[in-house]
């Protein structure tokens, strides 16, 4: 592993990891639901990409899948709650 | 055990820190911009570019590794224009049902052949 | 000797009558006559057999048989005969024939004699049990048996209220006592080493000797004492007499309450001799003779004054047994045969009056003698014998008991007081039975019976006859009479050698007989003083001890326990469950805290990964999550679960950190379905808001630390714990064969793969059985599922129509197709849906060799169908496709069981995997395990369950829908 | 061709499922291609019923173009948005919201035209009505309102009717 | 009869699982045919285990079965050894009379009784037969999962409430159950318990505390199973909530717990754990008498059948810990033997409360709900009522007398089965040099059996000699002859004790002298493959493929103890 | 990184006790199911912490935990995380059926 891609993968990881501890504030501090919703819609999202650059740190194309998955069902989430909000139930 | 190619490498590397830059930036503006209408928008950089940024290291960073087109990282992009409108849609739409719940003046609205009617 | 004997003459008699009782219970109900005769004739049998084998027992000798029941017990069913059981048998079977004629016109035409009969015999035989046994735990089996079987004849007429309570406590005194006489009796069988009767008979000074045998005793004499009805445990016994009269006659004179004494009797070679002996006994019984002749000097019923008379006698024979002198135990045995006839004969004469003039009431009844003159003879005459009047068998034994007395040599005090309280005692013993005979059958005639008295059938006074005359005959020529049974009885009794003695009835002038006279003499004058007094209407109840009942103490005592036991289950159970998860948790804490300090805890010395910074920063966020979530769980659940939400991220990230890709996939969409059914659930949950309704108490707020401290101290432990474990070296694990194997073996390269479908594949297996029986649940529970009355209207949301004017809220879907705010979503859904499944196939089919799997498979499947229902309703989905979940989870379930099944029709364990090579042109080489079938009904019922799961209860809201229907026409007048 | 048409209900559909099978499966070996073949036809059929079923893409000639100036318009707005986010303060972008009538009534055409407006920075879907006749949209820098509609309904609408009805 | 043994062992597990996937599969509206496969799934699974446990008392050893053909320490083993053999033949006989007394009324009670039925079937078998500790763990949430449904079958507040509690507490309780076993897998790196007693002895000393705490925390799961005090009071309001078949069912659900500890204990902590022999011993028998204590108190203290029935429940968990706490084999015995008896007796219980309350009324309910003080009024001569008796029906007189029996075995009195457990454990308890808590549980003992029974005579007395009107109450055959089905065994049990008692004995020993066990499972050979698994094929199965090279996997370690060839 | 996971279990174990001892279901299932994560982290920690090396298997590198990580754990965990989420789910609904029956939240049913 050239030195570096190590450190632009630190460095994208770090990136996340602090966007992900920013948009925690606003799901902490609100201040309304939608906001929370979003926020962690957006946490999801930022899962999806430390995955994915975890599997350029590694070398490796297993996390792929993982991302995927985040990708096709992190929107499921924060949809259900934000027609939880809006309806007062999930599923009519 | 890197790629090998030097340009390669720094491609990538350019393309993550692209990516986390625009990360970083969305998540500032989502924190601190006010109004929830508002606050929507910065998102958008990391769905897009932020995202297109990662998949494109991911295509390249595997390709080279495994010597043959990998292409299955740009799945990621594609899969998420499709998801995060529904997400986005559901939310605009609580946050202006919401703002007309609580009686706030002004909340503008989609103008509708039925409302004109009653 | 006739040990050993594998004659069955024995068997045959016990089982004689509990075989009599099971014919008489199959026969019809109210034949009495039948009854009585079967009844009779087989009493009548038993009596027979047991006078035949006399002669083998006359000088000493033993009958044993023995089966075996329960060696490695010590309990085996033995069988054995001396002269004491044979006196014994004796009476219990003759008097039985005598009452079952009694009871044949005793009993009302109407009674459903045949439970009676049945029961009558069954008492019989394990009354003979008792005193054939052989073996001391069999004898405490039947033991308790004539104790539950008293319990039913007591309370036979059992719509009466004093029969159940006098059925009752009979069997909690007696059976409690029985309970400490099987403890004595194991102690015992320790310390000798066997339960058999000859062992222990042989072990008596050990047994003595033994730093136990004060235990033993005791408990023994608690169940001897108990059964004889002894001061203190008396009270049952006039209680009793809530009985149909031949069971008083019966039990509760002749058999039952003499098991007591008999069991004295019987163990007197091993635990008598000792001054605690003497004290114990001789005490008891001392007490029980003067209490209870006090007692029944002052009752106004017949059958209570023979109750407590038999109570009184019962004290006199356990006081005989209690001196510790040969010759009195054999007063002891000749009193038990003595009081057995007139005792017998008093209750069934008691009883003919009580037929006859339908009442018991000593006040009530008056010159009997006139309207039944026989039966009032035969009545007198074995007063006469209870009294102790000479020339009747009562006075011979009640004169040895006098002598006994007098000759008695221990301290001072007791010489000089045990002949007075056994004069004493003789006075009472004569008021009573001048209350009893006297005042009934002579006096003016009573008029205000319920019933006009005349002679009873002739049948019926046949049984007193007997006894009467048995009674006459000991009384003029004991020696002739029963000299030889007496002594037959005795000898076992005083451990073989008899002591000298002479039964007849006239001794010259000695010290017993002056005792006798006085008894007689102050008796007389007693009972006219008594009589006088009570004309006056004075001392009608018994004074000094009349407001000490110990049927009520018994009563008193038996509720206050129950309280005290509710109060007990109170303080140290709880019906809440908040502390008993506090208690499971503190439990887990405290004994794994108390385990590591045997052996301290130190940390590993494995080296430490270096920290990582966008790894700590994830963990920060995943910290604050779970506190947040923790706090916010109460009022705002939303944001609580969007927290977990989080949480749970945070951890699928950590297992995709560190080497786990399966679990990382996993545990995303694990995480999805369950936001998804917590939000779900949320809709039925009341609205709870911050301040409303909140009592800040002291007692809350100290709670609330105490679990807090609780929480933060178990959290602190698992921390350690985990920190020591994760920084030891790893153990010598199993884990390299599976590394090793799993490709070469199992067929696959993902290990956890091959370890769920294959190394591990019952786990599996067991997990979707789980699944599938949670899902099956839910579903049953939903179809009863009652709304909450608040969240049966619509949520506000959706009654909220006027604020919303630009409004698509009110009907999302028209025709099933989704509009306004809905539309776009639903066409992503949809378009998402073949995307779904083609990544379905993808992870199913790579599973073995990559992450993926079955599990994440089939719940991809799950949330891409869950998607259709969230944004275009469920009915929408429902009318498109037929799912049905049950089917899936039983197809998933049979595919994966049939696969482990295929393994064993070719010969091989259950679950074995087998891959299949088969070579395909152009494709080459192609891999089949069975391990994907396997999986495959892993994937399907997990579709199966997770949408039975949601769907059952996304349907609630449409039935909530539904119910509103017919009121949806007011509904927007309201807003 | 109606067997074909039987066959493979859905050829759009079925070559995007192929073509992510390929993907996935990261190879193009016969098994592969196999494998990818039996799930782009058996996936359509199964999902039909929950599908919305709609006359085969007309051009895909525009649609190529089309998804090309939406990727540059993302970049674009990416870099305008972006600096305003950062620079706010200076900024200040005359942020509010638009209603833009519609012509487009395809729902697939609306669901692809939400996906554009969601996913170009700068413009958020809001809300439809219910007659899908006009479109709420919340815009990060408006500038002249009716330019914007006219550019916005030239750039997206005006395409996504050709292709969609 | 010994070949037969191996390959039987899976087959109570393979029985109810494919009957439970059948009921599961069969029409909803063909109720003859799910209840035929019902009965015959769950008669046919104590005749396996009638054949199972002559099989090994025949031969004295163990059924070892290799699930998925793997060797011992690695793959799942399943052992029926005298102890699990014998609980699995207690599963059967309860399970059929209550399969069958279910048939009558409650299968109808709500959906899907059958299958859950089965399944909580399947995991008491699997739960006994396991000798894989997380195996275990999965048994344990089978039949976790299929109580609850059972037990809230019928729905209504009561249940769901008690349900509730009994959920979240059995959460928890698997919560413990993971952690503690996780840490004896960090400890000892293995999960097989013939291993695990193997690994514990040779545990280096500086993780013997990280041992001991694993083990603490797998006990306290344990005990909230086994309903040990303070951790039971999930048990009498689950129990007497849920309906009686289900509960007759559940009374099987607190020996797992039993035999959960009872067999880890014997095996782990064996004498030749070194350090560690014995651990824990004194909780088990100061719980077991705290929990005998507390279930003899709950006797006196109940009115109505069906919390005597689960206090005794409470009073046989705690009489078994404590006996087992003693750790003696001849305690170790007796206890197999009362085992068998309380689980009858009270499991008969449960199936008759029911019938019994349709005896009088309403159940005595025009009495307060506690014993009324004695009153002045009632002497002898209470002239109200005749002296007359009455007459039972003889559906009535046949439900007494199964009543009495059942109150005989509850109570411990002679001369049936229930009786002789408690001899054997007073003999056992009382060998000398008995110590003060041996003579705790003599008295707590006899105490139980006293107020057992008190309130038996009392709830007799209610249910059947009450004052007022009375039903012949209506008998269905499937239930009389569930009754009688169990009062049968019981007896069967008091006639036959000998045979039982030797095998409990038999079994005891070999349990305090686990190295055969042991032996018997590491020592299990897999059935040889028919051909030599392919062990370097040119490419991994189609059609995934993985991102690296073709895989050649080194075939090492073939010589690790006797893998398949 | 060992100290932080460690950690981090402890505060997972410590929120899911609290909200388990709270008197409201929504509390109690919330806890359960934090608890759960907690517990799950904990059986994956036994198999200690390893970057990168997952246990699938590939040519040429010996099979053994040097290279690999301990796949045992991970098939404890994922067993455990299906049973988790199923008894959760039914917790869920227990609580719901609970509320719908008593009309309140409260674990004992009592008003509150």
């Amino acid at each position: 592993m050239s030195t570096l891609l190590l450190a632009a993968t630190t460095f994208a990881l770090g990136c996340y990891a602090l966007a992900s501890v920013l948009v925690l504030v606003r799901l902490v501090r609100g201040p309304r639901a939608q906001d929370r919703v979003f926020a962690l819609d957006l946490l999801y999202f930022h899962a999806m990409l430390v995955v994915m650059v975890m599997g350029i740190r590694h070398q490796s194309d297993r996390y792929f899948e993982a991302a995927l998955l985040i990708a096709l069902f992190g929107f499921v989430s924060s949809s259900a709650m934000a027609k939880f909000i809006l309806r007062g139930e999930v599923i009519e | 055990m890197s790629t090998g190619n030097l340009l390669v490498d720094a491609g990538v590397a350019a393309l993550l820190v692209g990516s986390g830059v625009l990360v970083v930036a969305s998540a500032v503006g989502f924190l601190r911009l006010p109004g929830f209408f508002r606050r929507m928008h910065p998102p958008a950089l990391a769905y897009t570019l932020g995202t297109w940024c990662v998949a494109g290291a991911a295509t390249l960073h595997l390709s080279v590794l495994q010597g043959r087109a990998a292409l299955h990282p740009l799945l990621l992009p594609a899969l998420l224009a499709l998801t995060v409108p529904v997400t986005t849609v559901l939310l605009a739409r609580v946050s202006l049902f919401r703002r007309r719940q609580a009686g706030i003046e002004g909340t503008p609205t989609a103008s509708l052949p039925r409302d004109r009617e009653q | 000797m006739a040990a050993g004997a594998v004659s069955p003459s024995l068997l045959l008699l016990l089982l004689l009558p509990f075989l009599g009782g099971l014919v008489t219970a199959f026969l019809p109900t109210r034949a009495r006559t039948v009854l009585a005769g079967v009844a009779g004739l087989v009493a009548a049998a038993a009596a027979v057999k047991v006078i035949t084998l006399f002669p083998l027992v006359r000088d000493g000798g033993v009958i044993v048989e023995t089966f075996a029941w329960v060696p490695s017990l010590g309990l085996d069913l033995v069988l054995r005969m001396d002269g004491f059981a044979w006196m014994f048998a004796l009476v219990v079977t003759v008097i039985g024939v005598l009452v079952c004629l009694y009871a044949r016109y005793y009993m009302s035409p109407d009674d459903p004699v045949a439970r009676f009969y049945a029961m009558f015999l069954a008492f019989m035989g394990a009354m003979l049990g008792v005193v054939l046994s052989g073996n001391l735990l069999q004898m405490v089996v039947f033991w308790e048996l004539t104790s539950l079987v008293s319990f039913l004849l007591i309370g036979y007429w059992h719509h009466r209220v004093d029969a159940q309570r006098g059925a009752r406590m009979a069997l909690v005194v007696t059976g409690g006592g029985g309970l400490c006489l099987l403890a004595g009796v194991i102690v015992i069988g320790q310390i000798a080493g066997s339960y058999e009767l000859d062992a222990v008979l042989a072990a008596g000074a050990l047994v003595r000797a033994s730093p136990l045998y004060p235990l033993a005793m005791v408990l023994v004499l608690l169940g001897a004492f108990t059964k004889s009805a002894q001061f203190p445990f008396h009270f049952w016994l006039p209680r009793a007499m809530a009985a149909p009269t031949p069971v008083s006659a019966y039990l509760h004179s002749a058999t039952m309450v003499k098991a007591g004494v008999f069991l004295l009797a019987r163990l007197w070679p091993v635990l008598a001799g000792t001054d605690l002996w003497f004290w114990l006994v001789g005490g008891t019984g001392a007490a029980t003779l003067l209490i209870g002749a006090y007692a029944a000097m002052f009752q106004n019923d017949l059958k209570r004054v023979l109750a407590y008379s038999t109570v009184s006698h019962l004290g006199l024979i356990t006081l005989l047994l209690g001196l510790n002198s040969p010759l009195a135990a054999v007063a002891a045995v000749f009193h038990i045969l003595n009081h057995a006839t007139f005792k017998a004969s008093l209750f069934m004469a008691a009883g003919i009056v009580d037929h006859e003039t339908g009442t018991r009431d000593i006040g009530k009844l008056n010159g009997l003698i006139k309207a039944m003159p026989r039966t009032g003879v035969l009545a007198l005459v074995a007063t006469g014998a209870m009294a102790g009047v000479p020339l009747l068998n009562g006075f011979l034994s009640k004169e040895m008991f006098f002598a006994e007395t007098v000759m008695l040599r221990s301290q001072p005090w007791v010489e000089w007081t045990l002949p007075l309280v056994a004069t004493v005692a003789g006075i009472f013993a004569v008021v009573y039975s001048l209350r009893f005979g006297y005042d009934i059958f002579f006096g003016p005639p009573s008029t205000d019976l319920p019933r006009q008295p005349e002679e009873p059938p002739r049948w019926m006074r046949l049984p007193i006859q007997f006894l009467v005359l048995a009674c006459l005959v000991v009384g003029v020529a004991p020696e002739w009479a029963v000299g030889g049974v007496l002594a037959a009885a005795a000898r076992p009794v005083v451990g073989g050698v008899l002591p000298e003695y002479s039964l007849a009835v006239w001794h010259g002038i000695s010290p017993p007989l002056l005792m006798s006279l006085v008894a007689i003499v102050g008796g007389v004058l007693g009972y006219l003083w008594l009589r006088r007094r009570q004309e006056r209407g004075e001392l009608l109840d018994t004074p000094g001890i009349g407001h000490i009942s110990g049927r009520e103490l018994f009563e008193a005592g038996l509720l206050a326990a129950t309280r005290a036991a509710r109060t007990f289950l109170h303080v140290a159970g709880t019906r809440r469950l908040q502390p008993q998860v506090f208690a499971i948790v503190a439990a887990g804490f405290v004994l794994a805290l108390l385990a590591s300090r045997g052996v301290p805890l130190e940390w590993g010395d494995r080296a430490r990964l270096p920290p990582s910074q966008p790894f700590v920063l994830l963990w920060i966020i995943g910290m604050v999550c779970a506190i947040g979530a923790a706090a916010m769980a109460k009022f705002h659940r939303l944001v609580a679960i969007t927290l977990m939400g989080g949480v749970g991220l945070v951890t699928c990230l950590t297992f995709a950190w560190f080497s786990a890709p399966d679990l990382a996939l996993t545990q995303i969409v694990v995480e999805v379905v369950t936001t998804t059914l917590f939000l779900l659930g949320l809709r039925w949950l009341p609205m709870r808001l911050e301040g409303v309704g909140e009592r800040d108490a002291l007692r809350g707020r100290l709670r609330r630390g105490r679990d807090l401290l609780l929480a933060i101290a178990v959290g602190g432990g698992m921390a350690a714990l985990s920190y020591a474990l994760l920084t030891r070296p790893a153990p010598q694990s199993i884990s390299p064969f599976f590394l090793s194997r799993a490709y070469s073996e199992g067929g696959g390269t993902n290990v956890v793969n091959v370890m769920l479908v294959d190394f591990r594949a019952l786990d599996t297996l067991g997990e979707i059985t789980v699944l599938g029986a949670v899902a099956l649940t839910v579903f049953a529970l939903l179809r009863r599922f009652r709304p909450p009355a608040e969240s049966v209207a619509q949520p506000l949301q959706q009654r909220a129509v006027a604020a919303d004017t630009g409004t698509d809220l009110v009907a999302p879907s028209r025709d099933g197709e989704p509009v306004g705010y809905l539309l776009v979503p639903a066409v992503m859904a949809r378009l998402l849906l073949p995307v779904a499944l083609v990544v379905a196939a993808h992870f199913f089919l790579r599973g073995h060799n990559e992450p993926g799997g079955g599990f994440v498979a089939g719940l991809v499947v799950a949330i891409a169908l869950l998607m259709q229902s969230l944004a275009s309703g469920t009915r929408w989905v429902e009318m498109r496709a037929q799912v049905r979940p049950v089917r899936w989870v039983a197809f998933g379930l049979l595919a994966a069981s049939t696969t482990g099944l295929g393994a064993v029709a070719f010969g091989f364990p259950f679950l074995t995997s087998h891959t299949a090579h088969v070579t395909l042109p152009v494709l080459g080489a192609l891999h089949v395990p069975s391990a994907a079938f396997f999986d495959l009904g892993v994937m399907t019922v997990v579709v199966g369950a997770t949408l039975l799961i949601l769907t059952a209860l996304a349907h609630q809201s449409i039935r909530a829908h539904r119910k509103l229907a017919p009121r949806a026409g007011d509904e927007p007048g309201e807003t | 061709m109606s067997v074909l048409r039987r066959l493979v209900p859905a050829p759009a559909l079925s070559l995007v499922l192929f073509a992510l099978w390929l993907l996935l499966a990261r190879g193009a070996a016969p098994a592969d291609l196999l494998v990818a073949a039996i799930v782009a036809l058996a996936v359509p059929p199964l999902t039909t019923r929950l599908r919305l079923v709609h006359a085969p893409l007309k051009r895909p000639a525009t649609a190529l173009r089309f998804a090309m100036r939406v990727m540059v318009d993302v970049v674009a707005s990416n870099i305008e948005v972006g600096l305003d986010v950062v620079f706010f303060r200076t900024r200040k972008p005359d942020s509010h919201f638009v209603v833009v009538p519609l012509e487009l009534r395809d729902p697939a055409g609306l669901a692809m035209l939400a996906l554009v407006t969601t996913i170009v920075p700068g413009t958020v879907w809001s809300e439809l009505a219910v007659d899908r006749s006009s479109l709420l949209l919340h815009v990060w820098n408006v500038g002249d309102e009716a330019a914007f509609v006219a550019r916005y309904k030239q750039r997206y609408e005006s395409p996504l009717r050709e292709i969609f009805e | 009869m010994a070949s037969l043994l191996p390959g039987l062992v899976i087959v109570p597990l393979v029985l109810p699982l494919m009957a439970a996937a059948l009921l599961l599969a069969i029409d909803a509206g063909n109720r003859r045919a799910r209840s035929l496969i019902n009965i015959a799934a769950t008669a046919g699974g104590l005749a396996v285990a009638a054949v199972l446990l002559l099989a090994v008392d025949a031969d004295g050893g163990h059924g070892v079965y290799l699930a998925a053909n793997w060797q011992a320490p690695f793959g799942i083993v399943l052992v029926a050894d005298r102890l699990s053999v014998l609980m699995l033949v207690l599963v059967g006989l309860v399970g059929t009379a209550t399969a069958l007394y279910a048939e009558a009324v409650w299968a109808r009670a709500g959906a899907w009784f059958h299958p859950l039925f089965q399944m909580q079937l399947l995991g008491l078998n699997g739960a006994f037969l396991t000798g894989d500790l997380f195996n275990l763990f999965v048994f344990f949430e089978v039949l976790l999962a299929a109580s609850y449904g059972l037990q809230m079958h019928g729905s209504g507040w009561p249940r769901v409430r008690s349900g509730l509690h009994y959920i979240a507490v059995n959460l928890m309780a698997s919560a413990l159950f993971l952690v503690g076993l996780a840490v004896l897998y960090g400890v000892t790196g293995t999960l097989n318990m013939a291993d695990l007693a193997d690994k514990a002895a040779a545990v280096p000393d500086g993780d013997r505390g990280l041992l001991h705490v694993g083990a603490a925390i797998l006990a306290v799961a344990f005990l909230i199973k086994a309903a040990v005090w303070p951790l039971n009071a999930w048990l009498v309001p689950a129990y007497t909530a849920a309906s009686m078949p289900v509960a007759a069912l559940f009374v099987l659900m607190s020996k797992v717990g039993f035999y959960a500890l009872f067999r880890l204990w014997t095996l782990v902590f064996s004498e030749a754990a070194g350090p560690s022999a014995h651990f824990g011993g004194a909780v088990l028998l100061y719980g077991g008498l705290c929990t005998l204590a507390f279930g003899t108190v709950g006797l006196l203290a109940s009115i109505r059948l069906e919390r005597i029935a689960a206090y005794s429940v409470l009073v046989s968990s705690g009489t078994l810990l404590a006996a087992i706490g003693l750790d003696a084999p001849a305690l170790s015995a007796a206890a197999l033997f009362y085992v068998a008896s309380a689980t009858i007796a009270v499991a008969t219980l449960f199936l008759l409360v029911e019938l019994v309350k349709r005896t009088s009324i309403e159940g005595g309910a025009q009495r307060p709900d506690i014993d009324t003080a004695p009153d002045e009024g009632d002497n002898l001569d209470d002239d109200a009522l005749p002296l007359v008796g009455r007459a039972f029906p003889v559906s009535v007189a046949m439900l007494g007398l199964a009543f009495v029996a059942c109150a005989l075995m509850v109570a411990g009195l002679p001369p049936l089965a229930g009786f002789l457990g408690k001899v054997a454990l007073l003999a056992a308890a009382l060998q000398p040099g008995a110590g003060p808590a041996a003579w705790s549980l003599v008295f707590l003992l006899l105490l139980s059996s006293l107020f057992a029974t008190t309130s038996l005579a009392r709830a007799g007395i209610r249910h059947f000699w009450s004052k007022g009107g009375r039903y012949a109450p209506q008998l269905r055959a499937a239930e009389g002859g569930a009754v009688l089905f169990l009062v049968a065994a019981g007896v069967a049990l008091a006639l036959f004790a000998e045979p039982v008692m030797r095998y409990a004995n038999d079994t005891a020993t070999a349990l305090h002298a686990p190295r055969p066990y042991i032996d018997a499972v590491l020592g299990a050979r897999t059935v040889p493959g028919p051909t030599t698994p392919d062990t370097a094929p040119a490419r991994p199965p189609a059609p995934a493929l993985p991102t690296v090279e073709p895989v050649v996997v080194p075939v090492a370690a073939q010589e690790a103890a006797g893998g398949r060839p | 990184m060992e100290a932080l996971l460690a950690m981090a279990i402890g505060v997972l174990a410590a929120s899911g006790i609290w909200l388990v001892l709270r008197p409201r279901t929504f509390q109690v299932v919330m806890g359960l199911a934090l608890l759960s994560y907690a517990v799950n982290l904990f059986i994956f920690s036994m198999g200690s912490l390893v970057i990168d090396k997952p246990p699938i298997v590939a040519a040429g590198i010996p099979a053994d935990l040097e290279h690999y990580t301990d796949p045992m754990p991970q098939a404890l965990v994922l067993t455990a995380i299906v049973i988790g989420f199923a008894t959760t789910a039914l917790f869920l609904v227990v609580l719901l059926a609970a509320r719908g029956l008593s009309g309140t939240d409260h674990v004992d049913g009592e008003s509150d």
